[in-house]
């Protein structure tokens, strides 16, 4: 029982993480492509710790949530300018 | 089935409908500000309810639940009020159905 | 040596956290704790809760009992109300942003003011800036708005002073 | 806690990850979708609660701290960005 719910949320989860893996690609403004290239990565981390990895899970929170967010958020400011 | 157990039920239950009714009031409400009251309000409430009832499930994970849910508690409201500044503060991100608006006269006056 | 209370304050509410985390009785452990909750408090001047001891007169105790439970109960309302609004075919909305003022001086129950109404029925803070607050509703009440707005408002504040003096 | 209650719990949590999921993706404006990841990451925070519960180790509750601390961090930046640049 427990099996099967775990396995219904990964793939759920899969699924969410691919179409917002597309959708950041066709969006247009750049601000949102970050927002949701952020939920990518967290539910990355998501299925990684579905996976019985929670170490790896950490980390991936960690990079992905918060650094990798930062980075892109500071490089876009540098860039400047719209779209 | 004992008091406690009864009550674990009651919190889990009710805390998932919360977060369920956070994500349609996310999902449903038209403009920035109102997404924000469906998502602050319920999502505190929901998370405070349900990591308290799974915690009555099993008793010894109950401080560090109660870590997560202080931290819930004090932490939502923050990023809630930075988003609704960066949303006023952006004239392309500004919802225009505003009845009363004292904060733009304010604004105004001051500059 | 004014700060000594704070910082005694902040590095007990830091230890109960790495109590939280760690779960054990190992002597090892909770010296490590105190060291490091104290290290962390010091640098920080106990800024993290200011000094909590004043709570032990029994009169500020007691008002800072009788917030946490009326600021629990606007927020079972507050997810009541929001209920009530998402699930209708048409959501009522009448939104607007309204000023008020906070009689209040203290910057740290300003913070806590915002993120009280934050969380109770139909508002949620926008600013603040000097000692006026604006406030959006979902709902703008019926009569006067501005009045409302403030009794809304001096209902926390009111019960913040006795805590703060 | 009986399956049908464990169905009632999931079903109820997935579907308001994937409303708030949708109101990301299809989104509005930036400050919709920042709304929405908010939302999305606090109740996928209660999720690895209830995975943890599932599963009986207690250290994946961990993860769901480390995971909340982290959105929460997130937001902000993207708040702040929002909000006149990262100064």
């Amino acid at each position: 029982m427990n099996m099967t719910l775990l396995a219904a949320a990964s793939i759920g989860t899969g699924v969410m993480m691919l179409v917002a893996a597309v959708a950041a690609l066709v969006v247009r403004k750049l601000i949102s492509a970050i927002i949701i290239v952020g939920f990518v990565s967290l539910s990355a981390s998501v299925l990684f710790l579905l996976m019985d990895a929670p170490d790896v899970a950490i980390t991936e929170a960690s990079i992905g949530a918060a650094i990798s967010t930062v980075i892109f958020l500071w490089g876009r400011g540098k860039i400047g300018g719209e779209e | 089935m004992s008091f406690m157990d009864i009550l674990a039920h009651v919190f889990t239950g009710l805390g998932a409908l919360v977060l369920f009714a956070s994500g349609l009031g996310v999902f449903r409400m038209p403009d920035v500000f109102n997404k924000m009251h469906a998502g602050t309000k319920a999502t505190t409430l929901g998370s405070v309810l349900f990591l308290i009832g799974l915690g009555l499930f099993e008793p010894s994970w109950m401080p560090k639940l109660l870590l997560i849910v202080l931290f819930i508690i004090l932490t939502n409201p923050v990023s809630s009020h930075a988003l609704a500044r960066a949303a006023y503060n952006e004239p392309s991100e500004k919802p225009d159905n505003l009845l009363i608006d004292d904060l733009e006269e304010s604004k105004g006056g001051a500059q | 040596m004014s700060r000594t209370p704070a910082v005694i304050s902040t590095s007990i509410v830091l230890l109960g956290i790495w109590f939280s985390l760690t779960l054990s009785t190992d002597i090892q452990e909770i010296t490590l704790g105190v060291v490091v909750s104290l290290i962390v408090a010091i640098a920080t001047h106990g800024a993290l809760t200011g000094n909590l001891f004043t709570l032990l007169n029994p009169r500020k105790g007691l008002a800072a009992i009788n917030y946490v439970f009326y600021f629990l109960g606007q927020m079972v309302k507050a997810n009541i109300d929001v209920f009530l609004r998402i699930f209708r075919p048409v959501i009522p909305i009448k939104p607007g942003i309204v000023k008020a003022r906070l009689t209040i001086k203290s910057e740290r129950a300003k913070a806590i003011v915002a993120n009280s109404i934050t969380l109770t029925p139909g508002t949620i803070t926008i600013d603040i800036i000097g000692d006026e607050i604006f406030v959006h509703w979902v709902f703008l009440p019926s009569g006067d708005v501005h009045a409302e707005t403030q009794a809304m408002v001096d209902s926390f504040a009111g019960r913040l002073e006795k805590i703060f003096e | 806690m009986s399956s049908t209650f464990l169905i009632i719990l999931f079903v109820l949590i997935g579907g308001g990850l994937f409303l708030s999921f949708l109101r990301l993706i299809l989104g509005g404006k930036a400050t919709d979708r920042a709304v929405a990841l908010d939302t999305t990451t606090l109740i996928t925070t209660g999720f690895l609660v209830l995975v943890a519960f599932l599963q009986g180790r207690s250290m994946l509750l961990d993860v769901a701290l480390v995971y909340s601390v982290l959105s929460f961090l997130g937001v902000l930046a993207i708040a702040r960005y929002l909000d006149g640049g990262l100064r």
